[in-house]
């Protein structure tokens, strides 16, 4: 991925000099080549770990399940950057998936009818679950004044115990040896679109949410006033953006969404809530990664979401077929967020020796409009 | 006899601005030496290089004759220099005494001597006659003190060399001539000073000599004596500047505004303001005036919605709107300029046409349930930056990219865009240059003209007495005056500003 | 600790014809086609000496038939999902799945994959495809064994379990251990914890800590059923001098003289055998594998006794009624409850 | 019930489950008082032990491991540093990338470097020994609770008066102070916020090392992928428990330590594990609900207002 920027593009220097400057391009090319160092230190070949992860993640059943893990990425991706984009430091993702995901989950199993009635209703269940859960910190920061940041994180352990609580004491499915709920009958099992082999239709309903993000945030009134209050609520106080009601409104879509994609990880995927399977993925902080790259846009975010996905999903392959272990792949996700966030470009490197001079950089954006 | 302090070809740029272009400047030790310029004009750029905040491009500094290499602060410090910035550099929490004697705190053992420190920041506040307790907390005490902790923190470290970058922005005449007589004394100990203003009244009567900036450039050096309040005016624009004052005008109507028996708390649970009533009349501009800190900013936060008030009322053209949201005010029209435009007039990094937007975004103009009419706020955009004549880059660029005049400029425009009867506008024209003041004077006169009320607080007293119909005076919470401006001097509303006055008020 | 030394396929309990060695004579029917295998686990090995037993067993049959095996390694459920696939589109010999996680995918996968054989290991569906051949354990009856063990040795009549997760299926650990425990003395006290948290078989930290919580309130023998998170309890038993068992394979090495014996899990064996079978088409579809079949056991019933390092091997007298249960066990004259199924 | 419940083991267990979140949550305060959000200290802490483990099993010497942990964790710290500080970057992104990569990193290096997967245990590891103060360790309860400890142990005690002392009473805590509240007032008085900024931040990656080398080394014998499960992210809570005072920062990491140490405790007596689990987490919630008085400063750093 990293040498396509560099060797693929037939044309002059300058036109690569021109897209290493774009941090995030320089970004990526940085975690690779530093990733690549890292590999050849170990005494593999970088060249050969690179191309299985790119095999792994765009050739045969590798792309549905790179699209099929996208989702979830993509959808935790948006859920945190709704919050981000009004300056609402929302860590607790996790939570609302979790609590969404069981309360899905319980509807998708015990709800009688057709799938079409049911999936929905499981969908809405989930979200239900998911905003409730994530007003909790909400009001916390507009009531009680606690920061947002520590209560949703705290409130994540919280989620795990009360749903596995549930779990363990009222929704044992005792036939098998996990503490899980029942399976989802096979009715209320999200539908799978007939491309790459069978992606989930979920994948079509995160793209909608995409555009739906992107539409609101470049078109409507409540799509300006959430970015005004999250550039600098005092502004936005004074603009008469009402940020306290803001808040709680950019937490609720927040654990709406987080809410409905751990539905989908349950309907959509594994089919039945075990308890810590939704924690252990590690998505929710995925997907927060991801809105860091895509610095909360949308259309960046399906982008980073895409990306993410097949460096997991190929991560693996590498593994399997390369040695190399897909830790790898968690340390080219942090090394490219960390110099993205410390703004490390080829002029920066060009630079170096005047130093940056008084006033030169703005604090950094955490959604920049 | 060498110079106290001498720059030669001093060149400093930043990004897309040549701040320092080539100055040359002479200070003669024991001198009062003016350096007055336009906004921009690089004079804070020149200072913060002489102080060593930041290096110069080119040129070289000579101190007594000796050149010298500062590349910190602690350089200038220890070569004998002490600076009270513009914006004054304080430590809120920490007390009068650490602040005075930080980075030079008398130890014993390794600990810091706080009873040592008291009595040296004491005896230096007694040898200078700068009244201060050493162990009251910073938050707690009006600008006035903080500006002599200022000067004490120069003196206790033994400032040959004082530089003092706009001191008496936010002083009150009375505290203005305290310090003009500190600063006075402490040139009469030898010591050499260094003094920016916008104001050439104050160059005139502090100053021996005068060194005018312009763009960058040192475009005169004045015997003070010598010259005039025109002449430098004209060194600083380039050109002819009618400084006479606009006398009122005066046809005030209907009642736009009415406050009755409002009273707010502030931000440590005290009361901020009491039992403030008052009216504002279209075709008429009522001017606060009061030190910084007497409730003033909160009595219009309050008006403007931002602040809950605790009883009283405030009405609109007749309508109630004491509990209403701001949305609400700004429809019932109420424009607001607030005091602070970089963290509550605009949002630096959201694009111009959102600065320009932002409390119209609901109007019926701009937007069809909820769907933005982008060509229609774009449009306002571009009307606006033609009209008012704000210098910017194309409408998407963040504000961030605009010079504080403009920024200003950007906050006036929105706020006068609307046809709102009522206008609020905090320091309106605080720190910007002699151009921009004009400029946003005659707004406001025009706006005024055209059957506009403008309830205008000002720590400006000249703008103040230039432009009000009347004036109230706020002290401690209240308001104790309401003065007619052709019957008070500078020095009377002074009196008032600082409670001397408190039993007879006559509003 | 890799498993290397696992005494499974050196020899088996006396009592039984050792699994390995009668699937041992390969060189009999020597396949005209080198094999290939892929092991998939649910969870990174680790130091999980489960999941490396499953390895260590498909590593064993690939070598020793000539052939090539693959371990993939997962990390949750889609990466688990991306995995089986991976393994399908390569189509090897076999696909071997281990533990209970993956059941059901094994179950929905060699149904949708009839032409791909498959081994699970740990858990069958109800009705799993004739592609698909399962492997279980009655890993109760090692764990009631070593409950004898306890009710004999223990003082402070009090005894516990300090388990990964709190999920039935480890009742064949800790209740059968009880259930040793009180077949010799009923007034013996019971009490079992869980790791729990995010990484439940690798949390030493959490598993020391129970342990010590547990030694505080007077019990002297803690079974661990925590694979990875193992070591804190034997640390914390030299700490808090109470004595331990371990579980799949001889961990008395990591402490010698706090570690009386282990529930061990034959898995290399068991994987090793249920491949041969599968290659020569003569597996059926659940094998079950307990004492008996020498798929679980002690080392107390073990040749290398001597050498464990184990402090059951200080007690012949208990050694002895531990053999006479394990027999009564076999021959069906002691009936062990299987706590996962009534 | 009571009996059972509280006696002079859980109080240990308490100690040793304080001790790691003490010493990266004192880092967190410094950093806090230095006008530096951190909250990396979960990444410092796993590189840290990690590190621990490493120096301690080449050196077969525990007091290199400890070395080893503190230069992991300032290693971390200088990657912090240069994008908050000279970069300006945002803490919050940076600290939840780095804990990722620590986490990583750890993982891909377990088993390149010592060819095993999840958990390294070997006999070569040194631990830290525990060193009793002769006499003050025989006192029935406080003796082996609190004069039994570590070397790192101790040293987290005598931090707390410490570096109170260092913050409140000293030059470089007045400047430190100085330099987390007006930074520029601070540069005018030739103060360097870059420097003392690094300094923080170097300061809390040494200390967060030591947590790290104390879990690794002290606590337990070994290295686990994750190992530091969470604990970063408590110490960040009991820095804003504690309002980055030392001794309130300590009394909220010994309230985490406790309700963490009495969870185990009551599960033994039957409670069920998802409630102990998140006995912790509730506590500090109800501590944080308790505590709420003024988190303004904080609100104003991570609402972005
Ligand atoms: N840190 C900075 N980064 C970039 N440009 C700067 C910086 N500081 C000042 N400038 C630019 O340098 C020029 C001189 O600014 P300076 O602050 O010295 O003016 P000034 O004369 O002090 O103005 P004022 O009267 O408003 O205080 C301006 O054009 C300004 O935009
Ligand atoms: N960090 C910065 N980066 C880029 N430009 C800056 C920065 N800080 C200030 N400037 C620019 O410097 C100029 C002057 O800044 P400054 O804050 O001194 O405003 P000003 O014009 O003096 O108004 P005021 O004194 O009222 O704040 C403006 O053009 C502003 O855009
Ligand atoms: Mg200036
Ligand atoms: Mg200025």
């Amino acid at each position: 991925m990293a040498e396509q920027v560099t060797v693929h593009r037939p044309t002059l220097a300058s036109k690569v000099g021109a897209a290493l400057s774009h941090p995030v391009v320089f970004s990526l090319v940085f975690a690779f080549a530093l990733g690549w160092l890292i590999v050849y230190l170990t005494g593999r070949d970088p060249g050969f770990a690179y191309s299985e992860m790119l095999n792994g993640a765009v050739t045969g059943s590798g792309l549905r399940n790179t699209l099929g893990r996208a989702v979830p990425i993509i959808g935790m991706a948006l859920a945190v950057s709704v919050a981000f984009r009004s300056g609402v430091i929302n860590l607790g993702g996790e939570g609302q998936m979790v609590v969404g995901g069981l309360a899905g989950a319980l509807v998708a199993i015990y709800t009688p009818g057709p799938g079409e009635l049911v999936i929905p209703l499981a969908m809405v269940a989930g979200g239900v679950a998911g905003a409730a859960w994530a007003m909790l910190p909400a009001f916390g920061q507009t009531r009680l004044r606690l920061p947002i940041l520590i209560t949703s994180l705290l409130l994540n352990y919280v989620a795990r115990a009360i749903t596995g609580y549930l779990v363990r004491f009222h929704f044992l499915d005792d036939s098998v040896t996990l503490t899980s709920t029942r399976q989802v009958p096979e009715i209320a099992r999200m539908p799978r679109m007939p491309i790459f082999g069978g992606v989930s239709l979920s994948l079509a309903l995160v793209i909608v949410l995409v555009a739906v993000a992107w539409v609101v945030y470049g078109r409507t009134v409540s799509g300006y006033e959430t970015q005004m209050a999250g550039l600098n609520g005092r502004f936005a106080r004074y603009g008469g953006i009402q940020v306290e009601r803001q808040t709680v409104g950019v937490m609720v879509v927040a654990g709406t969404i987080g809410g409905i994609i751990g539905t989908h990880m349950i309907i959509g995927d594994a089919y039945r809530f075990i308890d810590g399977e939704l924690v252990v993925s590690g998505l929710a902080w995925t997907g927060l990664l991801v809105a860091l790259l895509a610095a909360n846009h949308p259309v960046m975010i399906l982008v980073a979401g895409l990306l993410f996905s097949g460096l997991q999903i190929g991560g693996l392959a590498m593994q399997r077929n390369a040695d190399v272990s897909w830790r790898l792949s968690q340390v080219l996700q942090a090394l490219v967020i960390v110099a993205v966030a410390s703004r490390l470009t080829f002029g920066w490197f060009k630079r170096r020796r005047t130093g940056p001079s008084e006033g030169e950089l703005e604090p950094a954006a955490v959604g920049e409009v | 006899m060498t110079p106290a302090l001498e720059l030669r070809g001093i060149t400093k740029r930043f990004p897309g601005v040549l701040a320092n272009d080539a100055i040359d400047m002479t200070v003669r030790t024991g001198e009062i030496h003016a350096v007055v310029g336009e906004n921009g004009a690089g004079k804070t750029t020149l200072m913060s290089i002489l102080f060593g905040l930041f290096p110069a491009d080119a040129g070289e500094i000579l101190v007594r004759g000796e050149p010298v290499r500062f590349s910190s602060a602690l350089d200038a410090i220890r070569a004998g220099l002490g600076m009270v910035h513009q914006a004054f550099r304080l430590f809120p929490t920490l007390t009068v005494a650490d602040n005075v004697v930080f980075r030079e705190e008398p130890t014993s053992r390794g600990l810091i001597d706080r009873s040592e420190s008291i009595r040296r920041v004491g005896d230096v506040a007694e040898r200078y006659g700068l009244a201060v307790d050493p162990t009251a907390v910073i938050e707690t005490l009006p600008v006035g003190v903080l500006q002599r902790v200022e000067i004490l923190k120069a003196l206790y470290r033994d400032a040959q060399i004082l530089i003092l970058d706009e001191p008496t922005a936010v002083l009150t005449p009375q505290e203005r001539d305290k310090l003009f007589e500190v600063i006075r004394r402490l040139r009469d100990t030898g010591r050499t000073i260094l003094f920016i203003t916008h104001k050439l009244g104050e160059v005139m009567s502090l100053s021996d000599r005068v060194t005018v900036l312009r763009d960058g450039r040192s475009v005169a050096d004045l015997l003070t004596a010598d010259t005039d309040p025109e002449e430098i005016a004209r060194h600083m624009t380039g050109r002819d500047v009618d400084l006479d004052q606009r006398a009122p005008a005066h046809q005030p109507g209907e009642a736009v505004l009415e406050v009755t028996g409002l009273s707010a708390t502030g931000e440590h649970g005290r009361k901020a303001f009491r039992e403030a009533s008052f009216e504002v009349r279209s075709g008429e501009i009522v001017g606060i005036a009061g030190i910084a800190g007497n409730g003033q900013n909160e009595l219009i936060e309050t008006v403007a919605g931002l602040r809950p008030p605790d009883e009283g009322s405030i009405s609109l053209n007749g309508a109630d709107i004491t509990d209403a949201e701001v949305l609400t005010r700004r429809s019932a029209g109420m424009a607001y300029v607030p005091e602070d435009r970089h963290g509550v007039g605009t949002s630096h990094r959201a694009s111009v046409w959102a600065n320009l937007l932002v409390g119209h975004q609901r109007d019926p103009a701009f937007q069809r349930k909820g769907w933005f009419d982008l060509r229609a706020i774009r449009d306002h955009a571009r009307s606006l930056i033609k009209t008012y004549g704000i210098r910017s880059g194309p409408i998407g660029a963040p504000v961030s990219t605009l010079s504080g005049g403009n920024l200003q400029k950007v906050v006036v425009a929105r706020e006068m865009s609307h046809g709102a009867p009522l206008l609020i506008a905090e320091q309106p024209t605080r720190g910007l240059d002699i151009a921009a003041i004009e400029f946003i004077h005659d707004r406001l006169v025009r706006f005024r003209d055209g059957g506009g009320a403008v309830l205008m607080v000002s720590a400006e007293l000249s703008e103040v007495l230039a432009l009000s119909s009347r004036i109230l005076v706020m002290f401690d919470g209240r308001i104790v005056a309401d003065l007619d401006p052709s019957k008070v001097t500078e020095a009377g509303i002074g009196l008032y500003m600082t409670g001397a006055h408190e039993d007879g008020p006559d509003g | 600790d890799s498993g290397d030394d696992a005494p499974a396929t050196t020899a088996a309990p006396a009592t039984t014809a050792a699994p390995a060695t009668t699937a041992a004579p390969t060189t009999t029917m020597a396949p005209e086609d080198p094999i290939s295998l892929i092991y998939v686990s649910p969870n990174p090995l680790g130091v999980n000496n489960f999941l490396i037993l499953g390895e260590v067993g498909t590593q064993r049959v690939a070598d020793r038939r000539g052939g090539t095996w693959k371990t993939f390694e997962s990390v949750d459920d889609s990466t688990r999902r991306a995995n089986i696939e991976a393994a399908i589109d390569e189509a090897p010999d076999i696909v071997v799945l281990t533990t209970f996680t993956l059941v059901e995918m094994a179950d929905e996968y060699s149904k949708a994959n009839p032409d791909q054989k498959f081994i699970i290991i740990d858990a069958c569906p109800d009705e799993p495809a004739p592609n698909l051949h399962c492997g279980v354990f009655r890993e109760h009856e090692g764990a009631y064994l070593l409950g004898v063990m306890a009710g004999h040795l223990s003082e402070a009549k009090q005894i516990g379990s300090v388990v990964a997760l709190d999920i039935p299926f480890f009742k064949r650990w800790w209740q059968s251990f009880a259930e040793g425990a009180q077949s010799v003395d009923a007034s013996i006290e019971n009490s079992a914890v869980f790791i729990a948290g995010d990484n439940p078989f690798s949390d030493p930290a959490r598993a020391k800590e129970l342990a010590l919580s547990l030694a505080a309130q007077g019990l002297d023998h803690i079974f661990a059923v925590g694979a990875g998170s193992n070591g804190g309890v034997f640390e914390a038993a030299e700490e808090a001098d109470f004595l331990s068992y371990g579980v799949d394979v001889n961990e008395c090495p990591s402490a010698p003289g706090r570690i009386v014996d282990n529930n061990l899990k034959l898995v290399d064996a068991v994987v090793e055998q249920l491949i041969e079978q599968v290659l020569d088409g003569t597996a059926g579809p659940v094998v079950s594998f307990g004492l008996a079949e020498g798929g679980t056991g002690v080392m107390a019933l073990h040749p290398d006794l001597a050498t464990s390092q184990c402090v059951i091997a200080d007690h012949p007298d208990i050694i002895e009624e531990v053999q006479a249960t394990a027999e009564g066990i076999i021959d069906g004259s002691i009936v062990v409850n299987d706590p996962l199924f009534g | 019930m009571f009996e059972q419940l509280f006696d002079a083991a859980l109080l240990e267990s308490v100690v040793r489950a304080m001790v790691p979140i003490l010493l990266a949550a004192l880092g967190g305060m410094i950093c806090e008082r230095a006008g530096v959000f951190q909250i990396a200290m979960e990444g410092m802490m796993l590189a840290g032990a990690f590190a621990a483990v490493a120096g301690s099993y080449l050196a077969v010497y525990s007091g290199l491991g400890v070395l080893f942990g503190v230069a992991a964790g300032v290693l971390v710290s200088l990657m912090l540093a240069f994008g908050t500080v000279s970069r300006r970057g945002d803490p919050i992104v940076l600290g939840i990338a780095l804990n990722l990569m620590a986490l990583g990193l750890t993982g891909f290096l377990l088993p390149q470097i010592f060819g095993v997967r999840g958990t390294f245990r070997h006999e070569r590891i040194d631990g830290l020994d525990r060193l009793p103060i002769p006499g003050l360790s025989d006192i029935p309860w406080i003796g082996p609770v609190l004069f039994d400890q570590t070397i790192l142990g101790y040293l987290a005690f005598l931090l707390v008066p410490g570096i109170w002392l260092i913050l409140f009473r000293t030059p470089v805590g007045l400047r430190l102070r100085g330099v987390g509240e007006r930074p520029l007032a601070a540069e005018s008085l030739g103060v360097s916020p870059i420097a003392y900024k690094y300094g923080a931040v170097i300061a809390s990656g040494v200390l967060s090392g030591l947590a790290g080398a104390q879990l690794a080394l002290g606590n337990l014998v070994l290295f686990t992928e994750g190992m530091s499960s969470g604990r970063g992210w408590v110490a960040v809570v009991a820095v804003m428990l504690g309002r980055a005072h030392p001794f309130a920062v300590f009394g909220a990491s010994l309230l985490f330590a406790f309700a963490e140490g009495l969870g185990f405790r009551l599960q033994g007596n039957g409670l069920p594990v998802q409630i102990t689990d998140a006995l912790p987490f509730l506590v500090t919630l109800i501590a944080l609900i308790a505590a709420r008085k003024r988190f303004a400063r904080l609100l104003d750093l991570t609402t972005g207002a």
